[in-house]
């Protein structure tokens, strides 16, 4: 009934962008869970392309005795990144594996040596300290890392590193804004490496040779911020944000509008305008790849929901079953109906609980009937919501009708689908229940398949 | 319409493409051919459409300004350089237009009073108007409505509903006449407008309200009245 | 100039010439699927019935005074090669004017919005003045009955009508309610 | 013989499965204008039946000798003439319809149905399948008018040619008399015409399947 | 070999909803009538309730009639036309035969609503849509008021409520102006405190003007209804009265009576607002508030009839479709 009325969206609080929407936060299941390292499990799967770009090349065959850390497959062209090994084990299989959507993918399974001591071996790179490396150098180092971001898409970290000759990066915004409901890993982070955070932004901004950095995090993050703001130094040039609490206050484009009040255009990357955009946990990643040579085999993952016995924040190696993850946090409640990775406004069903943690898997959520069963799809009433919801001020509504006639090309000339990110704000706000984000899926698919055909 | 070209091709392809001179020819035998039609339909039918026509106007005339049995057209022009150098003038012309009116007569040639016609805008379209003025009493004789579009059942009472007509016969017109609600009317000036049609019963006093402003100060003395010229109509008969 | 702007509101909107008086259905009805069509088939109608005003004023101070039998087919001839002229006329001169508006001039030459200007223009008396602003309102209050109808008809494309509905049977339903909706101006600038 | 049943037939179908109105769609704004009442349907039926006759007549006779190039303007004038000639003697014998059906007697001339016919099909058949053809289709035209006519006549005046049907208690439905009624009902109308094909295809459908089978059952046992 | 857990949905993101269903932003609207409602049996007693109830059933049994087999189930789940029915009998003079009433609801809905496709797909308001049939089909019943009565005569019904179908009602001699028609016609003003309170003459639902302003702040707080179009009306219809005010006094109302009167208030914060048919661009919610304001005002002085707001909004409605299509949102990141 709290909600019954919402006066207090008339008063606007913080650092923001327009539109968008208010969902619950549910963060207090987790944010106050130090993060916890799961044990070693028996298996490990690691699918070859787990990051947008082409897949990475297996250099190791079945047999093989791999250590924690040693590089199992190495990048096949420039977009593209390496995969080390989570474990110290053998290579008991390269073949097709269950992934998270519930098809198969070229992955490489590892089974764990029960009697390793799992130390991790060291990345060894051409200069041994990062200040010495110049900026190619530091890219080169960046792929061999497998460093991809960690905010969701796991896009290959050092692309975005190679900035064009004319172009002079400014700014780097360190994206701390984790606006998904449920999720808690990049608040954790903050909290408890607070240092790592500061030190990676440094690190990167003079690589990058920006002027200052700012952390952006959400207002209902305090002890990130406070946590953040006691490490902080006066030689580092870095500005916490606080921001509001707000859907989608971390898309990239959101984040700039709300931190620098600049409006990326369209089709137009953050460098472009003198902007580079990372993730905290990416941040914290490359901190410990260059200070302490640990490529990126083990990443934070939010355990949250409804459907968990046990809700946690875990460090889990790559390429873990879920659920072995899961088993871990007590396993799935029995009224568990849905699992999600990632969260629960962007995140993919995952059909397959054998399939394992990928470097971009921020959260695994499980749900029960209460958020999974809707109301029936009632006809869109033009309420309206919708366009009060898009952040990038669509129009769904229409998108969504002319999506369920399958009039594609009108889609895109006229109401610019393709520049939806998909960030499912206009789904959660329409009262009629309609798959809106879904019906702009299949358009953008649907045009991009022509677009291909037509070359 | 739009597959014309086409026929067109497919038929000359069949018949040897005729010379102009053919066309011209053709052209000409259908319109002398349709000249006869016409003509002869105007010349067979002109008599009874013209008394038709003469004779509504006429049956308003006789039943706006009552006693009266023989009328004439009079004609106001604003340059009196005509004949008298009198600006209301006896026509005898076919048609009507706004700067016309009537005079009417009894069966001695005895000056009674006009009928005047106006025009407005009513609830829907525009309304024409007769009425019949006795100048020597300063009295509204009758009014008829010549056209008008008003809606069927509400605004068409203005001349189906006697009530409201019979407001109309020795209305006194010493300045405007007023329109009030039904059962409103208080001084001889008013009218009781129709309900459900107040703005089609306000159209037509204010439609009479203004051709009678535009008119009075035209008339003539009192006395000055136009004789009745010898070509009039009458009650009986068309044109005598 | 009270009575012109009268003309002109009663054409635009009490007595709109599709929705009040049943002409330039043919058009209205077939030819409204597309906003940007009908804008301009309005634009070009209103073209054509300006002109139509000033043929039919010409004829009937200097012609039809004699020969009042030659009404209709004196109208018709003269405004369907006025029309054809302008047309051969706007070809030659600017062929981008011809594109956008002059391919709907033999279409319209047809319709009876136009013959019944000429022949409401002549039954009602109107002089030049009072013609051509009959004929600017008309053409007003086509562009506007036709838009509307081009803009609902558009919003109900992608909606699921049921089938035995959708067509003439929908368009005369619209078209119907279009002219309730207009109903609410009738009595306008006429009742104070 | 053979040739006087398919000229019924093509009297036939313009009355109903090539109705100009409801199939056609042709000739919409005097069908609207004018339908306010059951006498003037009738007399606006009479007008067009007359001047759609006439006119098929005239151009199947002459067609030989109309040159294709002009034949458009020559209809038109034919039209008009015939137009020009009801206008005129409605207005000497029928004075008072005459007015009521004001401007839309000269716009018969624009009714596209009557050219369409002439183009179509008058210039291209005998003088005997014109003249049943063009009544079959001013037939068609006039069942529609007539029942437009009536319906809105009758529950917008609550009489039926003028003669009052419900007595004085009914209250007349003002709004068919009016406008947005003439377009609500052709709709309507057009809408259960629609309705009715439907269901007869479907009956006809179902009635041919059934012989299909009761043949074939014959088929087995014979 | 399996690929997906038999146990496990897959339906994607968003998962999460906010609370508000369509069925809700009814019943929020049915809840923000009640009080109008209720006075509405206050002032005229019996023959309101009957007027409603018939109003509502000739809507209801219209869309049940028309909806498909497999979907009737659902069809009136969301109470939508149920609603219409409401607010058409909202719009009703409480004198009107029962039977035009009925047929009201079911013209409503039948080509207000069914023929377009069904919820959500017309594009004029299907309760003005029937009111706008029922005054352009029985002008003379739809304009003949009774006065508002008290709790004294709740049991009083008119006797022209139970006119035949078909049949003309017999008036019993209660025939009293509103306010509006008070002003057309004899320009006279009625005390802004009657108008306030309600007991005037008039339609059932429209009198009270504090019940439809503490109704249309609920829906307001609530954000059902898009705050802009009652802004862009109250304004324009505010300002323009204004001038014509200040330019004549004797003759035209004054602001606060060009609000409190007539249909003025119920049809702001009830039907403008009607999301199917209004606007879904903010620019054109403005747009389209303003137009209404403008057009209802000018016929209200202007135009033939004492009260313009029904044919102000079917109007807006008419050109929705072209004012979203031309106020499109600036894109994110797009210039123009
Ligand atoms: C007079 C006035 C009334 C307003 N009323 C509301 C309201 O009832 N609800 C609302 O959400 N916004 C209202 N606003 C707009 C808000 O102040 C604010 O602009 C809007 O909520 C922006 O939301 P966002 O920050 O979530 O994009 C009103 C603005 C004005 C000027
Ligand atoms: C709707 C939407 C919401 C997002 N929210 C976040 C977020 O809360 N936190 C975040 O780090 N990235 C978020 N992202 C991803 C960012 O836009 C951006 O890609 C990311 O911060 C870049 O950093 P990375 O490459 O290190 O992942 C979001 C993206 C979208 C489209
Ligand atoms: C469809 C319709 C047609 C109307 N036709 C007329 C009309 O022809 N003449 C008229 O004065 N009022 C007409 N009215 C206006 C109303 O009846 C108006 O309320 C009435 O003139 C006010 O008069 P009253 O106060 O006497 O009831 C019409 C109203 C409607 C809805
Ligand atoms: C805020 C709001 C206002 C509404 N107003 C109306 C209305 O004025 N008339 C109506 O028929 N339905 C109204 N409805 C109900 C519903 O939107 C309407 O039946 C649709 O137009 C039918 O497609 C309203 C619904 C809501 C949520
Ligand atoms: S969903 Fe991904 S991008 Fe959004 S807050 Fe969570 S981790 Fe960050
Ligand atoms: S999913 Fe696309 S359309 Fe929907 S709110 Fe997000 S950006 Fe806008
Ligand atoms: S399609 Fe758009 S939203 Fe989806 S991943 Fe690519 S950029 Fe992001
Ligand atoms: S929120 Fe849903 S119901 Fe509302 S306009 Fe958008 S799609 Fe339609
Ligand atoms: S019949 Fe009127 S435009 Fe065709």
């Amino acid at each position: 009934m709290s909600n019954f009325f919402s006066l207090g969206r008339l008063f606007s609080l913080g650092n923001s962008f327009s539109h968008g929407v208010h969902p619950r936060h549910h963060k207090e299941q987790t944010e106050n869970l130090p993060i916890q390292r799961v044990p070693f499990v028996s298996r490990y799967i690691m699918p070859l392309g787990q990051h947008i770009g082409v897949p990475a090349e297996p250099i190791v065959k079945v047999g093989d005795v791999v250590q924690r850390g040693e590089l199992i497959a190495r990048p096949k062209g420039f977009i593209s990144t390496a995969l080390h090994s989570p474990v110290t084990g053998k290579i008991s299989d390269i073949g097709m594996h269950r992934y998270v959507d519930g098809s198969f993918k070229m992955a490489i399974e590892i089974a764990a040596d029960p009697y390793a001591t799992q130390q991790f071996i060291k990345i060894q790179t051409n200069s041994t300290n990062v200040r010495d490396m110049d900026i190619a150098e530091f890219i080169d180092a960046v792929q061999m890392s497998g460093i991809v971001g960690m905010g969701g898409a796991a896009f290959p970290s050092h692309v975005k590193y190679a900035i064009p000759d004319e172009q002079q990066i400014t700014d780097l915004l360190v994206n701390g804004a984790e606006c998904e409901p449920y999720l808690t890993n990049d608040h954790r982070l903050m909290v408890e490496r607070p240092e790592a955070v500061l030190r990676g932004s440094e690190i990167l901004r003079r690589q990058l040779g920006a002027d200052r950095v700012a952390i952006g995090v959400e207002k209902n993050k305090p002890e990130s911020i406070t946590q953040l703001k006691k490490y902080l130094t006066t030689d580092m040039a870095i500005d916490i944000v606080p921001l509001e609490v707000k859907y989608p206050q971390g898309a990239e484009k959101m984040l700039i509008k709300s931190i620098y009040n600049k409006e990326l255009p369209a089709g137009k990357l953050p460098r472009d305008i003198g902007i580079a955009v990372n993730n905290v946990g990416t941040i914290v990643a490359l901190a410990d790849y260059f200070d302490h040579g640990m490529p990126l085999i083990e990443r934070i993952v939010t355990l949250a929901g409804p459907g968990v016995h046990e809700p946690a924040n875990l460090i889990v190696p790559i390429g873990t079953p879920i659920r072995d993850v899961l088993d871990f946090a007590g396993g799935l409640k029995e009224q568990t109906r849905e699992v999600i990775s990632g969260g629960p406004m962007m995140g993919t069903p995952i059909a397959d609980l054998d399939a394992p943690i990928l470097k971009g898997t921020s959260g695994i959520l499980a749900f029960t009937e209460n958020e999974t069963s809707r109301p029936r799809e009632y006809p869109c009433i033009r309420c309206a919501r919708c366009l009060e919801a898009c952040p990038y001020f669509l129009n769904p509504s229409r998108l969504a009708l002319l999506g369920k006639a399958r009039l594609f090309t009108e889609m895109q000339d006229k109401y610019h689908v393709m520049d939806c990110v998909e960030c499912g704000a206009c789904t959660y706000a329409c009262p009629s229940n309609i798959p809106i984000v879904q019906h702009i899926r299949t358009a953008k698919d649907n045009l991009r398949n022509r677009k291909a055909e037509s070359h | 319409m739009t597959n014309t070209n086409e026929n067109s091709k497919t038929h000359s392809a069949r018949s040897q493409e005729p010379g102009s001179s053919r066309l011209i020819f053709s052209m000409a035998i259908a319109g002398f051919i349709s000249g006869i039609i016409i003509i002869s339909i105007y010349i067979l039918t002109f008599d009874t459409i013209k008394e038709n026509k003469a004779r509504e106007l006429r049956e308003a005339v006789f039943k706006v300004l009552p006693n009266v049995s023989t009328m004439q057209k009079l004609h106001f022009s604003e340059d009196d350089s005509g004949a008298d150098n009198k600006k209301l003038m006896v026509v005898k012309a076919d048609g009507m237009d706004d700067e016309m009116m009537f005079a009417g007569y009894d069966q001695q040639g005895k000056f009674i009073g006009y009928a005047i016609q106006g025009k407005g805008p009513g609830f829907q379209d525009t309304i024409h108007v007769l009425f019949g003025y006795l100048s020597s009493r300063k009295n509204i004789t009758g009014m008829e409505i010549l056209d008008s579009r008003e809606t069927p059942g509400l605004g068409d009472k203005i001349f189906k509903d006697m009530d409201f007509v019979g407001e109309f016969i020795n209305l006194p017109m010493v300045k405007n006449i007023k329109a009030v609600k039904k059962g409103k009317k208080s001084k001889d000036n008013e009218i009781d407008a129709i309900t459900g049609a107040t703005i089609s019963s306000k159209a037509v006093v204010r439609i009479i309200n203004k051709a009678f402003n535009k008119w009075s100060p035209r008339l003539p003395q009192q006395g000055n009245e136009p004789v009745l010229a010898k070509t009039v109509v009458t009650k009986e008969s068309g044109e005598r | 100039m009270d009575d012109l702007l009268w003309i002109f509101i009663s054409t635009l909107l009490v007595n709109n010439f599709v929705l009040a008086y049943f002409l330039g259905l043919c058009p209205f009805l077939g030819v409204s699927g597309q906003l940007e069509t009908s804008f301009r088939l309005g634009l070009a109608t209103t073209f054509v019935l300006v002109i139509t005003a000033l043929c039919a004023w010409v004829l009937n101070t200097y012609v039809l005074i004699y020969a009042p039998y030659l009404r209709l087919i004196s109208f018709i001839v003269v405004i369907a090669s006025t029309v054809q002229f302008i047309e051969m006329s706007i070809k030659k001169l600017s062929p981008s004017l011809f594109k956008s508006l002059g391919i709907f001039l033999p279409l319209i030459t047809t319709n009876c919005a136009i013959l019944g200007l000429a022949i409401f223009a002549t039954n009602r008396g109107y002089g030049l003045v009072e013609g051509l602003t009959f004929a600017l309102g008309a053409g007003a209050g086509f562009t506007l009955a036709m838009v509307l109808m081009a803009g609902i008809r558009e919003e109900t494309e992608i909606n699921d009508v049921p089938a035995l509905i959708r067509g003439t049977a929908f368009n005369l339903i619209i078209a119907g309610i279009l002219s309730m909706a207009f109903m609410g101006f009738a009595g306008l600038f006429s009742s104070t | 013989m053979a040739t006087d049943i398919t000229a019924y037939e093509e009297m036939i179908k313009g009355l109903w499965r090539d109705n100009p109105v409801f199939v056609q769609v042709l000739g919409m704004c005097p069908m609207l204008a004018v339908t306010n009442s059951a006498i003037n349907a009738v007399v606006m039926g009479l007008a067009t039946f007359f001047v759609l006759v006439g006119s098929s007549f005239l151009v199947s006779s002459f067609k030989q000798w109309i040159p294709k190039q002009v034949r458009i303007s020559l209809y038109i004038i034919i039209i008009a003439t015939f137009v020009t000639v009801v206008d005129y003697s409605l207005l000497a014998m029928l004075p008072a319809i005459h007015k009521e059906l004001g401007a839309f007697i000269p716009l018969i001339v624009a009714n596209c149905m009557i050219l369409g016919r002439q183009e179509a099909f008058a210039s291209k058949h005998n003088v005997k399948y014109a003249v049943m053809d063009a009544v079959g289709m001013s037939g068609g035209f006039m069942i529609a008018l007539f029942a437009l006519g009536s319906v809105r006549e009758i529950l917008g005046v609550g009489a039926f040619f003028g003669v009052d049907l419900f007595g004085a208690n009914f209250e007349p439905w003002v709004i068919m008399i009016l406008p947005p009624g003439g377009f609500l009902t052709l709709g309507l109308l057009l809408l259960f015409f629609n309705w009715f094909t439907e269901r007869r295809r479907q009956f006809l459908d179902k009635v041919a399947e059934a012989e299909r089978v009761a043949v074939a059952g014959v088929d087995k046992n014979g | 070999m399996k690929n997906k857990d038999p146990r496990l949905l897959l339906q994607s993101a968003p998962l999460l909803r906010q609370e508000l269903t369509t069925p809700a932003a009814m019943k929020d609207v049915w809840i923000a009538l009640l009080p109008a409602s209720c006075a509405a049996l206050w002032f005229f007693g019996l023959s309101a309730l009957l007027i409603l109830s018939v109003s509502i059933a000739g809507a209801v049994l219209t869309e049940w009639v028309f909806t498909d087999k497999e979907k009737r189930r659902f069809a009136l789940s969301d109470t939508s036309a149920g609603l219409t029915g409401l607010l058409l009998g909202l719009t009703l003079p409480p004198g009107l035969p029962l039977w035009m009433a009925f047929l009201g609801g079911a013209v409503s809905i039948g080509l207000g609503k069914v023929i377009w496709g069904g919820l959500g797909t017309n594009i004029f308001n299907p309760a003005l849509l029937g009111r706008a049939f029922l005054l352009g089909t029985f002008p003379i019943a739809m304009t003949t008021w009774g006065a508002a009565g008290g709790p004294g005569e709740f049991f009083q019904i008119h006797s022209s409520n139970l006119a035949l179908p078909f049949m003309q009602g017999q008036y019993d001699a209660l025939s009293a102006a509103t306010p509006l028609g008070l002003m057309k016609f004899e320009h006279q003003s009625t005390a802004l405190g009657a108008l306030f309170m309600g007991n005037t003459a008039g339609s059932i639902g429209e009198t009270s003007s504090l019940l439809l302003l503490l109704g249309g702040i609920f829906l307001l707080l609530r954000r059902s209804i898009d705050w802009r179009i009652p802004a862009a009306i109250f304004l324009t219809a505010a300002l323009f009265s204004l001038i014509m005010f200040i330019s004549n006094g004797d003759v035209y109302p004054s602001p606060l009576f060009t609000l409190f009167s007539g249909g003025l208030l119920l049809g702001t914060f009830f039907m403008a607002t009607d999301p199917v048919t209004s606007p879904l661009t903010p620019k054109g919610c403005w747009i389209f508030g303003i137009g209404i304001g403008f057009l209802v005002v000018l016929i209200r002085l202007y135009g033939g009839l004492p009260e313009g707001m029904l044919y102000a909004i079917l109007l807006m409605n008419a050109a929705t479709p072209l004012i979203d299509r031309y106020t499109q949102p600036r894109i994110f990141g797009r210039k123009g």
